[in-house]
């Protein structure tokens, strides 16, 4: 068959997929932003190896929560119950550790898939748009963890649930900085790297065309709420371990933390367009730059300040548009 | 009323027992001493406290490295307590949001070798004298108390009422809230007749309405602090109940104005958050200097109404009433 | 007729490759389909059509699995099915080239091409190196020069086009369904195409092939079905029909009646072609001032162009693939910046920076891909159909419904615009009424240049007869316009003369009465 | 040829409004509701005229904001500053009170529109996505809020403004019902009449297109945002007007109330589709539950149990597919 190739008029020959320059300007901004906290607070302990933990400490959880926010944002869904599911597997997994560590663990992990089920169920099937489920499922999963809790903080006593969940350190490494980068590493792999991520790009790009070309959309939706829910659970587990013990408020703060540093790392909140690495880096952005904030000493309300402009600086920089256009 | 015992039992000792001599400044100062002030939320109380143990710190040279808000979220503290020990404060305040979690956060604190100082509860296990220099406290039980009192007083000691209590695991408002009902119950001829909970405090004029709609003869309301008075005075104006009382705890103006000019307050139970500011940073000082720190050390809560409220503003908050409540004081007169 | 088929059929002694009876099928209580019977044979390239808006589309995503039918049955190779989704149908062996395209812009030409049966490793992983290499053997063996690793977002109409019926071929289905799968492309890839469908039906591939071009559809396939007002017409072999029968079923009413032809082109201000300009100020006539001009204009991807447009002439933009004819109309628009060179409207240097300007300046474009650039889905027609005048109103401008439903029902009568119920998202009109929303949209807001890029992209023929109409009635009352068309009969008949675009720079001119065939020639 | 004519005006020219009768469920729900709680509730006041004043009170000022927020949603972008905002501007008023009832709106309402102003440049001309921009901005201002404010609770000390901006009863109506009637009207007005709505609209539909039909999409991004932030400054005003102070935790837990009001009623989160009026109902039906969960005399978890169990049955039963597809 005779090539068209050959008689292509174009001005311009295609170049294979150009460097996207501007995808890691935020891994630039993320080394700039360290930068200058070094610098600025040189005399602070900033830089302090046990300082420089304590971020990872305080982000990676955070982090986890952003992997599943990832392929929820990348299908054009949202999570809003991601939250209270953090708090219920929490409590579920303090509630059955005395009936061992397994139990605890698997017990919490299949609470957090239960409510991504019915997220899920509900989303794809039912055909509710996400917000609207998972708002409403967010206060039904909370209301349950604050009845089952009896509001009660409850003690998580078991010294290698505490070490591996969340609270030991593996030489001068905290294990939530592996748990971080195992599921940062897995995330990345499923989004990139197999076809299930291929299909929630394509699902979150462009849902009917995804469908038309056989990709069981529905399906992949419900799949990236499970896996949400799942990677709360985790979070929560983790959470329990770090804290070693549950509390019905755990996550309840996080819902805004997490979809920024998604949105940050460059994933669309319009969907077909994630970044599983660019998500764990917002985090660390947020979490440095909070860290920072508290180490400069500043008081509470120069600290919101500060860290609003340093987000929209930041934001400047990396995604605005530099020419015009 | 007799104060209350601290966690282990600790007799209550007095804030003017807990002092530093001219010599104990001197062997402070000069020394670099730190202090970072770990607060479990913002409010005008947290401010206030903040604000006196500040005064404290700077006289004796001591500099305040660090504050944080927790915004009521434990795992928020654990992080700024983790964040703050980078700077290697040698004294911490906090209020521990959940003493639960905190056992295993401020031991890490500990270790670091920080002298802590806690108010109103301390982290569970923890032991004054091994474990922190001590808590100082409003007197809770006696907040409630006195804010029983006053409800019962604003209706003549007869009637209904409604308690609105804190919907949430938190040491202050639920000590704070059990001694009211607790309180009540001794008066026989007081009916509580709802006894709604509230997690959002901003919602008290949705709860206060409801209240209204199906208690109408509910004659005062106890809510548990200032943010959610508000509303509840709120819902009271729209409902044109100008006969039903308010009582609440913390002073803040705007219920201050209309308890002076006659409207739904009947009284607010204040205590002494920029003395007992001071009273932390105090305690602090003298762990520093290895003195021995009394373990409980209460502040009586003070009963405010109009009567009284010129003079305990500023004892309280340390700072100027506002110019509006100042007027309305003076045309009360 | 459906009987005779039948016949013809069992003839062949196998079962069709694919068999509908009695079809139906409503939207919101609006029947679409009414009973259709369809029957596709082994290796038979199957026309279907039938007006805009007759139920071809509908039709064949019932087949596909993409709808649900109302009633009726579906057999495949003799057997009955029911595909609750194209995943279903395609794993039966249906792929479907769809009118509004698959793809998805943010992903890759390779990654589109094998959705949802991307190669992968016996451990699960992506094959990125198989995948990329699989779709460079595709397309060469399909001659269409393509990048695998370009991003779908860049690419024109017409490589779109393309990549959508490599992505079909590439599924290797039994039965292969092509809907309008030529609206963008010109008669050089449309040929390429048609190569393969001749292969394919060697190969025992079913085809059912959906367009407007009746000659095409004459010079592939072997039946012809006409499908009006969602009824299934007739259904004869080609070699046994003819064009003016087929009209005639289309529009439900005996051959031969009027209103077929192409219009004849009404009498102009005497167009002035570039060299002829000058010409006109040598003989002392007054010199006329050109509505449009461009002077070495320069682009990222243009380099040099010049021409001229006078006041009633319709000149033609012809070229190959990626050639840059709608570059040229993006510089003129405002979408792409002018490096170098001027543009002139009536004779005065202007700087165009936004479609914004263009638009107050009286310069109005129908962009080449119609759901990208010319219509909100979730709107409806008459939303559509007047935002570029809401565009140009002062915010505060109070509208008048009755106005505005006046006005739209005048345009779409003007187009034949089928759009059951006005106040309907555009998402459920079908593609050729889509497109006469977006040409209605064009002629709503008062201009004295029309820039076309392919504008007869899906329309049927009686549309199709209603623009060239308005084109030429535009030009008469002195305007100027632009025309690019992939189909050079259109340009053929209608424009003063073409401006042969090649490489991003003009490389010719040719004048009017060459016809479709020396454009061709002269592009070769 | 005359064919085509005939046809085609039997086409477009009958139905101008197509009756999307799905599109009203919205307020069958409503009704729905309405008519339950009359039922469960009849013994506890559920229908007195003055716990239908309280309804319509409570949910006024969400009602206003969620019709900025329509415009936002509308246009596809989204504002989590508007909170913040609320509460800088009632303390904006509060602190200008004593100079005056037109220094204390204007005054307000200036500070809205300058935090609007500068989330709608940082979204249309530096072009970073407005769930960052407004994320940030939303710290900003809460942290100034904080400052300015001084963590205290301000008085509003005038009878003439308390009723005019939230206390007051025109008869047997609340004040706060012609605000809402007010701003309601108008917007839906400005949404559905005018050109500005139809210019939103498009721009949320489809960017793209809006823009080659010469629609100046950044700048009506803009106006989106600005016209929010300034009603988000009038809900500060009511706010403070009806409490009768001002303080800086107003508004901060509304964001989740409005968005969920206006998507139930009926507005895309992701653009091109918005009803004002449907919004308006989505904000009474949360108030409405709200009002009647706390009447039921069920404790907070119930509460929000019972909630979380509302939203979605009422979203399924509005935007479930019923019938298969
Ligand atoms: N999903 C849908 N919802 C509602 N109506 C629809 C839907 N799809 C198609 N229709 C309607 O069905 C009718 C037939 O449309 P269809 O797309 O099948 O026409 P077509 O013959 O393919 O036309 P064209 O030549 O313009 O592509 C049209 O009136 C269209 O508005
Ligand atoms: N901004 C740009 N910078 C450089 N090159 C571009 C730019 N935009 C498009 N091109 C290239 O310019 C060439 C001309 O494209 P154009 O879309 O104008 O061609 P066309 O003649 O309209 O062909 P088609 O039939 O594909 O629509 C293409 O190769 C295209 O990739
Ligand atoms: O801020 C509040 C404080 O002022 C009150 O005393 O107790 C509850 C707190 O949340
Ligand atoms: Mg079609
Ligand atoms: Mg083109």
């Amino acid at each position: 068959m005779e090539q068209v190739v050959n008689r292509s008029e174009a001005v311009v020959a295609p170049q294979r997929q150009h460097f996207a320059w501007r995808n890691y300007l935020i891994y630039l901004v993320f080394a700039g932003l360290l930068l200058l906290f070094a610098v600025l607070l040189r005399d602070k302990g900033f830089l302090d190896p046990a300082n420089l933990m304590n971020i990872a400490r305080q982000t990676a959880v955070i982090a986890i929560m952003a992997v599943g926010m990832t392929f929820v944002l990348s299908a054009a869904e949202i999570d809003l119950s991601f939250g209270a599911v953090v708090a219920l597997a929490a409590v579920t997994a303090a509630l059955l550790l005395p009936h061992g560590v397994l139990a605890a663990v698997l017990g919490a992990l299949l609470a957090g898939a239960a409510c991504g089920l019915l997220n899920g169920l509900l989303v794809a099937r039912v055909g509710i748009p996400s917000f609207l489920v998972t708002l409403g499922m967010g206060g039904i999963v909370a209301g349950v963890t604050r009845w089952i809790s009896g509001l009660q903080s409850i003690p998580l006593d078991h010294e290698g649930f505490a070490f591996v969940f969340g609270s030991g350190d593996i030489g001068p490494l905290p294990v939530l900085l592996l748990w971080m980068l195992l599921v940062g590493g897995l995330g990345h792999v499923l989004l990139r790297k197999t076809a299930f991520g291929k299909q929630v790009l394509a699902s979150g790009g462009n849902k009917i065309a995804a469908m038309y070309s056989g990709i069981d959309v529905p399906r992949v939706k419900l799949q990236v709420l499970l896996l949400n829910a799942v990677l709360a659970a985790l979070a929560g587990i983790l959470y329990a371990g770090r804290m070693q013990s549950a509390r019905y408020t755990l996550g309840e703060n996080d819902l805004m933390m997490v979809i920024a540093a998604v949105i940050i790392g460059g994933t669309s909140l319009f969907g077909g367009k994630g970044s599983v690495v660019g998500s764990i880096v917002g985090a660390l952005i947020m979490g440095m730059v909070n860290n920072a904030l508290v180490l400069m000493g500043l008081n509470v309300d120069q600290q919101m300040i500060l860290r609003g402009l340093i987000i929209i600086g930041a934001m400047t920089l990396t995604m605005g548009r530099l020419r015009k256009r | 009323a007799a104060l209350p015992a601290g966690p282990a039992g600790e007799a209550a000792t007095a804030p003017g027992q807990v002092r530093l001599g001219a010599e104990d400044a001197a062997a402070l100062r000069g020394r670099g001493y730190t202090a970072a002030l770990l607060m479990h939320t913002s409010s005008e109380f947290s401010r206030a406290l903040c604000a006196g143990a500040g005064a404290v710190f700077k006289e004796l040279g001591i500099k305040v490295v660090a504050q944080t808000d927790a915004e009521m979220d434990p795992k928020k503290q654990r992080s700024d307590l983790e964040t703050v020990l980078a700077l290697k404060p040698d004294i911490i305040v906090s209020l521990v949001i959940d003493p639960v979690s905190g056992a295993v956060a401020f031991r890490q604190a500990l270790r670091q070798g920080a002298k802590l100082v806690f108010i109103s509860n301390a982290p569970q296990g923890f032991r004054h004298g091994r474990d922190y220099a001590g808590i100082v406290t409003d007197d809770l039980p006696g907040m409630g108390a006195a804010a029983a009192k006053l409800l019962a007083d604003s209706i003549g000691g007869s009637g209904e009422v409604a308690v609105i209590h804190h919907a949430a695991n938190y040491f202050v408002t639920n000590q704070r809230d059990a001694a009211v009902r607790r309180e009540l119950a001794r008066y026989p001829a007081i009916r509580v007749v709802a006894a709604p909970g509230i997690a959002n405090p901003n919602d008290g004029e949705v709860v206060a309405a409801a209240i209204l709609t199906q208690h109408p003869r509910v004659k005062a309301i106890y809510a548990p602090w200032d943010l959610i008075a508000e509303g509840v005075t709120a819902a009271l104006r729209a409902a044109g109940r100008r006969d039903v009382k308010v009582v609440t705890m913390d002073l803040g103006a705007a219920n201050a104005l209309d308890m002076v000019k006659r409207g739904n307050m009947a009284g607010i139970v204040s205590d002494m958050p920029y003395d007992m500011g001071r009273s932390l940073a105090t305690m602090g000082a003298l762990a520093m200097l290895g003195r021995p720190t009394p373990a409980f050390v209460t502040y009586a809560a003070t009963p405010v109404t109009p009567a009284n409220l010129a003079e305990q503003w500023p004892l309280a908050l340390r700072r100027p009433a506002p110019a509006a409540l100042r007027k309305a004081l003076e045309a009360r007169q | 007729m459906t009987a005779a088929v039948d016949l013809a059929l069992s003839g062949a002694g196998a079962a069709p490759a694919l068999r509908a009876r009695g079809l139906r099928k409503g939207f919101d209580g609006n029947l679409v389909l009414d009973g259709v019977d369809f029957a596709l044979a082994a290796g038979e390239v199957h026309a279907v059509v039938g007006s805009n808006g007759a139920g071809k589309s509908t039709l064949v995503k019932l087949l596909n699995g993409c709808h649900q039918r109302d009633g009726g049955t579906l057999e495949l190779f003799g057997a009955a099915v029911n595909f609750s989704s194209p995943r279903a149908a395609g794993r039966a062996g249906i792929a479907m080239v769809y009118q509004e395209l698959s793809l998805i812009a943010s992903m890759s030409v390779a990654e589109n091409l094998f959705m949802a049966r991307w190669p992968c490793s016996a451990a699960g992983w992506l094959d990125e190196a198989a995948l990329a290499g699989a779709a460079r053997r595709l397309l060469a063996e399909l001659g269409i020069a393509l990048d695998p690793w370009r991003c779908v977002a860049e690419l024109s109409a017409a490589e779109q086009q393309l990549l959508e019926i490599a992505k079909a071929v590439a599924r290797q289905a039994r039965v292969l369904i092509l809907d309008e799968p030529t609206a963008a492309l010109s008669a050089r890839e449309s040929a390429l195409l048609f190569a393969l469908l001749r292969r394919l039906k060697g190969q025992g591939v079913a085809v059912v092939y959906i367009s407007h071009s009746l000659g095409d559809v004459f010079a592939v396939c072997d039946r012809v079905s006409v499908l009006r007002d969602g009824r299934m017409a007739s259904c004869a072999a080609v070699a046994a029909t003819s064009i003016a029968t087929v009209l005639a079923e289309m529009a439900g009413r005996p051959p031969g009646a009027a209103g077929q032809q192409r219009p004849q082109r009404a009498p102009r201000p005497a167009a002035a072609p570039v060299a002829a300009a000058a010409a006109d100020s040598a003989a002392g006539a007054a010199p006329r001032t050109p509505l449009l001009e461009l002077r070495n204009v320069a682009t990222a991807a243009l380099a040099d162009v010049s021409f001229a447009v006078y006041p009633g002439q319709v000149v033609g933009l012809a070229g190959l693939l990626g050639s840059g004819r709608s570059q040229i109309l993006a510089a003129i628009f405002g979408l792409a910046r002018v490096e170098s060179g001027q543009v002139l409207l009536a004779g005065a240097p202007v700087t165009i920076g936004t479609p914004r300007q263009a638009i107050g300046l009286g310069i109005v474009l129908l962009p080449e891909q119609r759901r990208r650039q010319g219509l909100a889905l979730e709107l409806d027609v008459a939303d559509n159909v007047l935002m570029a005048r809401h565009g140009q109103a002062r915010p505060w401008r109070w509208l008048v419904p009755e106005q505005e439903r006046r006005s739209v029902a005048a345009l779409a009568r003007r187009l034949g615009l089928r759009a059951d119920g006005a106040g309907r998202a555009v998402r459920y009109l079908s593609g050729g009424n889509q497109q006469k929303v977006v040409l209605a949209k064009c002629l709503s807001t008062p201009a004295r240049v029309m820039l076309l890029d392919e504008p007869m992209a899906g329309i049927d023929l009686q549309g199709k007869l209603a623009i060239l109409r308005i084109v030429d009635q535009f030009a008469a009352e002195g305007n100027a316009v632009l025309l690019v068309s992939s189909d050079y009969d259109d340009i053929a008949g209608v424009c003063d003369h073409t401006l042969l675009v090649r490489r991003g720079r003009i490389a010719g001119q040719l004048a009017a009465g060459q016809g479709a065939a020396g454009i061709l020639a002269a592009l070769q």
